[in-house]
């Protein structure tokens, strides 16, 4: 690739990577011939499916696949940070970790060891290379304050469980600065949090970058890269199939898979299919649409703290209510007192007559398969009269009928949760409620299942409640938004209308968050 | 063929005659000094008492461990003839209604007092007062009316009926002497440490690790078996309890311990290659036998009870699991009792005569697995074996007879049980054959077993006679012999007894009651002519 | 190296045994074999003494010896499957079927009930097993019954205990919620979902529970708490063996190896079967 | 009232309960297994005739109503006055008092040699790696389910021969204060328990290493000791922590076979003998005070988790962990 050659001077480089080969036992040839570059205060994101070889490359870049001596490392050049990391030995490969690269993985609550103080574990890399404990406590304060935990005193004795997902990921980061390493690697580092937390740490990496640190930034998720990174590389099979500035790549991608990557990204308005106007029109769905379910003035507590505050909401027969919101404001609650599955504490939830037949969509498909069921059976048990038999409601879903004989355990993420639209079906339902059912999906596969849903959705004239984090996710299915926070409904409209003029400050900040392409922190 | 024993086996009395001379029996190689002082460490597998006081119930633990601090009024000779020890002499009056007994003048108890008339009779009141519970004592003294203290060195036993084997059950070690000054301190501290004119003292009692004796600096040379006059040779005796015998045995290999109780053959037959000292000393009054139950189907009819015991066929069994260290009994009394006869003839084995006496008796059916059968009941025995009293040889051995006599359609049921509920199985008479052994000395051991008086219960539902023999003419015979005192006479009379018991085949013998010894390190270690209790007054540690 | 062995695709169940489930499960055919009929496998009573022959050493003749008796003990292991097993199977049944009735009725019931029982449980498991044995022996006497009883009741609190917790977790779980909102009804859920994927997993642990119950069985025997002789029980003839330890050593490895060996396929098996549920 | 302080009177609350449930099962069953009295008159066929019958009877208050007896029991056990063995003829609490120490002894140290054994089994097998390190785990796993599976009064058997009875290295037998006499019994209760651990400790130890924490701590710098002693180490050691109560139930049954077979005097050896001679204050005595020792092990392992584990504090969750392949105790 040009783009390679086009590295201006390799003294200057922080990382020099050339033919990098990686094979581990088992899996063969996980990485085919890498080549990457990165200067001080560059960030380089690196993008692909799961199994691309991302996390290999990451801790190939650390030295660690290389401790395992079963794996074979080869390559033309391997330079971190001044470490020729070919011919370094296992001691060498040690002692650059922690002073020359540092690593913050995603989800923080593992990654920081849940038994070990915050203080313990931010000055480990410390600790490691000898620093005197007075010291320590210092850097470890000025570490803090530079991923964004000002005042880390009161933070130092307490353990990660204790902290909010936000403060933990910082604190990570914090642990993985503190020896001021050249180059930092972070893999996948927001995809555990909420959009709006995830911005922030993202401006806080793009921080650091401007420090000078050089950061590669991993990622499924390109908005995420997009934001902070100066290049990006597209990873496909192990081989870097694409590698241009951030806004080049993403402006005109060369590469069919980066092609497939930015398209499968949800973006835009709910598309328009076929002769049918654009939805929330009266052409598509029944002229006045009668509602199913209505919910009036609920609220529902757990223990003194009100889960669903005073919310009140329609679901109407072909439309898709979309419910967004940040982790714990209560919208799965919202949907289980939709459904019935709860009782609220006050408020009614009205339901037409004859009651709609309900089915489910869930974000976790293989928990709701019965694991000791095959395909067929799970499908056979769910069928009511009318629905159509089992091999035709997998060709619905897209699914080969071969497929019927399998554990839903042996199948692949998108597979399953096509099974489950194809259950939901079987049980020919009025309306659907589907809940977060993409988002432990891969870009691409989430865009092929929110066609189905959306195909399925328009065929049938369903009802759908679709609840999501992910801002651009629910705008691409949903009529009407509900947008959640803290239990309560803060905004609730036309969905384009929301999207277009929100007018609760926190629907601006999810907006923004979730608004793909060049961010404030890219580097011009 | 009829013989009156009067000698003891060979074996064993060529083992008292080597130990005699001073020599180690067999085994001991090397050169070996004998030295006074030191601790002798005896490892017994027998129960912890739960009261050093023998009077106290009154089982063989207890008479193990008192033979070392407490002195019965009169001994056995290896013959079997009675031995002045505490009494120097006794005699009964012509209706044997009246005992007169001179006692020792020069003994005290190790805590000072003096030994006299009046300790002998509070001796004999604390084995009759009901609140000792005393069992095996108190049978010893039960016919005794009333003590009277004649002067401090004379005492004489007012009887309620003649019985002529006083003095032999007075040799237990059950009815042994006790200071008043420590019966009157009360049951709960009188068990913890007896007070007693024996060689040792008890010092101290830690249950389930040990006694530690020490030695009676004071001690009298009263015992028969003394074969020196003052105190014994060894300073101190650690009684442990070791109820496992292959740790046991472990132990003695490795010298933890110089003397060990209830050996397994193999272990004896092993002992001459490995330098350790063996010690053979069978318990007196009965051999082990097993008792068929006379009183209910099908013991009932004797012509199947002969069946059983000539298709039992013990032999090649008590030959190959003892290895030895057994020989087989023909006789309802122990080979040292010299009153015991003897018949082999009538256990001959003869699984034919078997089948046909069970054919004639109308057990001519069988059923699919090869069990007689007779008016729709099996040929079924219950047998409850009682772990705690059966070794594991003598439990094998059960189990060849019962594939013995499976051959001619006898279903033995055997049942390995602990001590209570085989006891609770023997009073509920859920019965039909049984091993129990019973230690007392004398051949008056006949009345308790066999009496038709003994099978009426105590509260707790026990009886002796296990047999539940009820014969007239031997209750007659028993009665008369208890009144004989002439020994002549009595052997005579109790041959008779001993006949009817044979014949009626409610009994097959199997072999001495086994009481064995292994010791190393350790030479003089003899058993009591009585209750073949370890004596260890002799016992001289080498090194 | 995780990614690698999670990337591997899910293989059959049997396939998934391994090289040790294999042997493990070979052995549990032989053992079923042994149990189901020991007279075709060797054609011997494993009654018939001959005293003459005691103690005989392993040899062609006996290739695991003689006992005390001069009864092949090869034989008598053979034959013993059946009682040993048997006594395992029996003690499981009852603390597997006591656990199933306690974990159910304390996972599916009203709170009060759960609480109650759960103070059931608490109990049970303040009485360790020898310590339950041998108080059962005081109330009872000994024998083969009061062994089964005191390890049925003394492993009652673990079957409980995985039960409960698993009846909740599958109680709870999506699929059963799914179930629900189906309008599928209260029983048909139970018997459809709830109890196959609750018994699946106490197949497993009761698998390797006979195992254990085996080794129980022995402990009792060397107490002196255990089974009627003459019928062939390993536990049994290890403890009898055990006193000839040092001379005649066959009669206590033979038996112990059988206990051992069974104890460890059916635990190799019980934990390769929970593992291929998970 | 503090949260530590509400928690342990809750504990203990429920221990009371507990032991209070076990005194009654004990008292009604041994009692309904038949008269006393046999145990009291010089145990089993016994010849006592009906006058001792009769002041045995009264002397141990056995004409009161059950009821009132039962009442009697549970005062005693309330103010620790656990009445007179019938055999023993005793105070029941001095025979438990002297016996207990060297019991706990025996407990405390298998326990410490079975964290110790499976802890270093556990840390062998993770630090293996490789096509040997497979060698390896396969050998300490089987191990592990080989020694969970020993019957204890046999291996014992096999210690003695060789140690004691072959080597003379070590006593056969344990006496209190033998050093030397301890190191066979500890072995022979620890070694079943060990394995139980290790299994426990060598999934958790594998589950830490392949962590995220651990990674982000080797990507510190952290060479494998540190990673080990600072992070996986403690995980692995939670869930046999979590399994000490169950444990010490284990060791107790093992002390039962333990204390016979080294002829160690004990709690253990108390109680099989007085089981057999039917001695029913003995029994109870000795049951209740193990039901008392279990609960108090369980509340504090307990909150020896809490402390090391801050998450156990916000879950709600059970105690009473039991190893998923042990049913038994």
């Amino acid at each position: 690739m040009s783009e390679v050659e086009r590295v201006p001077d390799e003294r200057a480089a922080a990382l020099e990577v050339r033919g990098l080969r990686v094979a581990l036992p088992g899996a063969g040839e996980v990485l085919r011939g890498i080549d990457l570059s990165l200067s001080p205060g560059e960030c380089l994101g690196i993008v692909g499916e799961s199994g691309a070889g991302k996390s290999v490359l990451a801790r190939t870049l650390l030295g660690l696949a290389q401790d395992d001596s079963s794996a074979r490392v080869t390559g033309d050049a391997l330079r971190v940070a001044g470490t020729d990391l070919l011919a370094a030995g296992r001691r060498a490969r040690r002692r650059m970790r922690g002073r020359d690269i540092g690593l913050v993985l995603q989800d923080a609550l593992q990654s920081l060891d849940p038994l070990r103080t915050i203080g313990a574990e931010v000055s480990e890399s410390l600790a490691v290379r000898g620093v005197a404990r007075r010291d320590r406590r210092r850097m470890v304060l000025d570490a803090l304050e530079a991923a964004g935990l000002p005042g880390g005193e009161t933070l130092l004795g307490k353990r990660s469980g204790e902290l909010s997902g936000g403060m933990r990921q910082r604190a990570l980061i914090a642990s993985a600065i503190v020896g001021a390493p050249a180059v930092l690697i972070a893999d996948e580092p927001t995809t555990a949090l909420d959009a709006t937390t995830a911005v922030h740490v993202l401006d806080l990496l793009g921080e650091l970058r401007d420090r000078g640190t050089a950061l590669i930034l991993i990622s499924h998720d390109l908005n995420a890269v997009a934001r902070v990174a100066d290049r990006v590389a597209v990873l496909d099979a192990g081989r870097v199939v694409e590698q241009a500035p951030t806004s080049r790549l993403l402006e005109s991608p060369a590469h069919p898979t980066t092609r497939a990557l930015l398209a499968a990204v949800p973006r835009g308005p709910k598309p328009a299919t076929g002769p049918s106007a654009p939805s929330g029109s009266s052409a598509s769905a029944p002229a006045s649409p009668e509602f199913f379910l209505a919910a009036q003035g609920v609220t529902r507590s757990y223990d003194g703290v009100a889960a669903v505050d005073d919310a009140s909401v329609e679901v109407r027969s072909g439309e898709v209510l979309g419910v967004v919101g940040e982790s714990g404001s209560g919208k799965s609650t919202l949907a289980r007192l939709l459904i019935g599955a709860e009782s609220p504490d006050r408020g009614d939830v009205e339901t037409s007559s004859p009651a709609p037949r309900v089915r489910l969509l869930p974000q976790d498909p293989l928990a709701s398969f019965d694991p000791r069921h095959r395909v067929g059976r799970i499908l056979a048990l769910s069928r009511r009269d009318g629905a159509p038999s089992e091999e035709e409601l997998l060709a619905q879903v897209g699914l080969d009928a071969s497929l019927l004989a399998r554990r839903p355990a042996t199948l692949s993420g998108g597979q399953r949760q096509r099974v489950a639209i194809a259950r939901a079906l079987a049980g020919v339902p009025d309306l659907l409620v589907c809940d977060e059912p993409v988002s432990a999906l891969d870009v691409t596969t989430q865009a092929g299942v929110l066609e189905l849903l959306t195909r399925l959705q328009r065929e049938r004239g369903l009802g759908m409640l679709f609840i999501s984090h992910d801002l651009a996710v629910v705008r691409q299915i949903s009529d009407r938004v509900a947008v959640m926070r803290d239990g309560r409904i803060v905004e609730q409209g036309g969905t384009e209308r929301v999207y277009a003029q929100p007018q609760h400050p926190f629907t601006a900040e999810l907006i923004a968050a979730g608004t793909p392409g060049p961010g404030a922190t890219r580097r011009s | 063929m009829r013989t009156i024993r009067r000698s003891l086996p060979i074996a064993a009395l060529a083992g008292v005659a080597l130990l005699a001379s001073g020599c180690a029996p067999s085994g001991g190689a090397e050169e070996a000094t004998p030295q006074s002082g030191g601790t002798l460490v005896y490892a017994t597998g027998d129960a912890e008492p739960t009261c050093l006081d023998p009077h106290v119930g009154g089982n063989y633990p207890q008479g193990l461990i008192s033979t070392q601090y407490l002195e019965p009024l009169v001994g056995r000779d290896e013959d079997g003839t009675l031995q002045p020890w505490l009494a120097t002499e006794w005699e009964a009056s012509e209706d044997g209604l009246t005992w007169s007994l001179a006692l020792r003048d020069d003994v005290s108890f190790s805590d000072g007092t003096p030994f006299d008339a009046g300790a002998v009779k509070a001796n004999v009141e604390h084995l009759q007062d009901p609140d000792t519970a005393s069992s095996t004592g108190y049978l010893a003294v039960k016919e005794i009316d009333s003590v009277e203290v004649v002067d401090a060195s004379h005492v004489e036993f007012h009887m309620s009926t003649p019985k002529s084997s006083l003095m032999e059950v007075l040799s237990q070690q059950w009815a042994a002497i006790e200071a008043p000054s420590g019966l009157e301190r009360g049951q709960e501290e009188n068990c913890l440490a007896p007070i007693g004119t024996g060689p040792f003292v008890v010092e101290s009692w830690t249950p389930q690790d040990r006694v530690v004796l020490t030695r009676n600096d004071d001690y009298v040379s009263t015992n028969p078996q003394a074969e020196h006059d003052g105190p014994a040779f060894v300073d101190t005796v650690e009684w442990r309890f070791i109820p496992d015998a292959a740790t046991r045995q472990a132990a003695l290999a490795s010298g933890e311990v110089n003397v060990v109780d209830n050996p397994l053959p193999a272990d004896i037959v092993a002992a001459e290659g490995q330098g350790i000292s063996h010690l053979d000393a069978p318990r007196p009054a009965s051999a082990n036998r097993i008792e068929l139950n006379t009183a209910q189907a099908p013991f009932d009819d004797v012509a199947v009870r002969e069946a059983f015991v000539r298709a039992a066929d013990p032999n090649p069994g008590i030959e190959s699991l003892f290895q030895g260290t057994a020989t087989r009994s023909y006789s309802v009394l122990s080979s040292v009792e010299p009153m015991g006869i003897s018949d082999e003839e009538l256990f001959a084995t003869d699984a034919a005569r078997a089948n046909e006496l069970l054919d004639d008796a109308g057990w001519t059916e069988r059923n699919d697995d090869g069990v007689r059968v007779k008016d729709g009941e099996t040929l079924t025995v219950r047998f409850p074996v009682s772990t705690n009293q059966s070794t594991a040889a003598e439990q094998s051995l059960f189990e060849q007879i019962q594939a013995n006599t499976a051959a001619v359609g006898f279903d033995v049921q055997l049942n390995p049980v602990d001590l209570s509920a085989w006891y609770g199985a023997l009073a509920a008479h859920e019965y039909e054959a049984v091993s129990a052994p019973y230690t007392t000395v004398g051949p008056d051991v006949l009345r308790i077993l066999y009496h038709s008086d003994s099978i009426v219960p105590a509260p707790s539902g026990y009886f002796a006679n296990n047999a539940q023999l009820s014969d007239p003419a031997l209750d007659a015979l028993l009665d008369k012999a208890l009144g004989t005192t002439d020994d002549d006479e009595r052997a005579s009379i109790y041959a008779d007894a001993q006949r009817i018991i044979l014949d009626s085949y409610a009994v097959l013998p199997l072999y001495d009651q086994q009481n064995h010894f292994l010791f190393q390190g350790v030479t003089g270690i003899e058993a009591l002519h009585t209750i073949s209790t370890p004596l260890l007054l002799n016992a001289q540690l080498t090194k | 190296m995780s990614a690698v062995t999670a990337a591997r695709p899910s293989a059959g169940r049997w396939t998934a045994l391994g090289a040790g489930g294999t042997v493990a499960l070979a052995f549990v055919v032989v053992l079923a074999a042994a149990v189901a009929v020991p007279w075709l496998l060797a054609p011997v009573s494993p009654l018939a003494v001959s005293p003459a022959d005691g103690f005989a050493p392993p040899s062609p003749a006996h290739p695991f010896g003689a006992d005390e008796s001069g009864r092949d003990v090869l034989v008598r292991i053979v034959h013993g499957a059946r009682s040993s097993v048997g006594i395992g199977l029996a003690a499981t049944a009852l603390g597997a079927g006591l656990g199933l009735v306690i974990g159910f009725a304390s996972g599916l019931g009203p709170r009060w009930l759960d609480s109650a029982l759960g103070r059931v449980i608490e109990v049970l498991f303040a009485l360790p097993t020898l310590v339950l044995a041998l108080l059962l022996v005081a109330v009872l006497g000994s024998g083969t019954g009061p062994s089964v009883l005191a390890i049925g009741l003394a492993t009652a609190p673990g079957y409980a205990r995985i039960l409960r917790s698993r009846v909740r977790t599958v109680a709870r779980g999506d699929y059963v919620a799914y179930a629900r909102l189906e309008g599928v009804g209260r029983a048909r859920v139970l018997l459809r979902h709830i109890v196959p994927n609750t018994l699946w997993p106490l197949v497993a642990t009761a698998t390797l529970g006979i195992g254990q119950a085996v080794v129980w069985v022995a402990a009792l025997s060397f107490l002196g708490l255990g089974q009627e002789p003459p019928s062939p029980e390993w536990g049994a003839m290890l403890g009898a063996g055990r006193v000839y330890i040092s001379t005649a050593w066959w009669m206590t490895v033979f038996p112990g190896l059988a206990i051992v060996s069974t104890a460890t396929a059916l635990t190799v098996l019980g934990r390769r079967l929970s593992g291929a549920t998970a | 009232m503090l949260p530590a302080a509400r928690w342990i009177a809750a504990r203990i609350g429920r221990a009371v309960l507990v032991v209070w449930l076990v005194a009654t099962i004990v008292f009604f069953a041994l009692r309904s297994s038949g008269d006393p009295l046999e145990a009291i008159l010089g145990g089993p066929g016994s010849q006592a005739g009906p006058d001792a019958v009769a002041a045995a009877r009264e002397t141990y208050g056995l004409d009161a109503p059950l009821a009132w007896q039962y009442l009697v029991q549970l005062w005693r056990i309330a103010t620790l006055q656990l009445g007179d063995s019938y055999a023993r003829r005793q105070p029941v609490e001095e025979l438990i008092a002297a016996q207990l120490p060297g019991t706990l002894l025996l407990a405390v140290l298998a326990l410490a040699l079975a964290w110790v054994l499976a802890v270093a089994g556990a840390t062998i097998a993770a630090s293996s790696r490789g096509r040997a390190g497979r060698a390896v785990n396969a050998v300490i796993g089987g191990t592990e389910i080989v020694s969970t599976v020993m019957p204890q009064f046999w291996l014992g058997a096999v210690l003695i021969l060789v140690f004691a009875s072959t080597m003379r290295w070590l006593p056969a037998t344990s006496q209190p204060g033998d050093t030397a006499g301890l190191v066979l019994p500890v072995i022979t209760l620890a070694v079943p328990i060990a394995g139980f651990l290790a299994q426990v400790s060598r999934d958790a130890l594998t589950e830490a290493d392949a962590a995220p924490f651990a990674l982000t701590s080797r990507a510190r710098g952290a060479g494998e000791t540190r990673v080990f002693l600072r992070h996986t180490l403690r995980h692995a050691a939670l869930p046999a922590l979590a399994l000490s109560g169950w444990a010490f139930g284990n060791l107790l049954s093992g002390a039962v076979v333990v204390e016979v077979l080294f002829a160690r005097p004990g709690l253990g050896r108390l109680l099989q003998e007085g089981a057999l001679a039917r001695d029913v204050p003995l029994v109870i005595g000795v049951v209740t005070v193990v039901a008392v020792l279990y609960v108090a092990v369980i509340i504090v392992s307990d909150a020896l988790e809490l402390a090391v584990d801050p998450r156990l504090r916000r879950a709600k969750r059970q105690s009473l962990a039991v190893p998923e392949t042990a049913v038994g105790s």
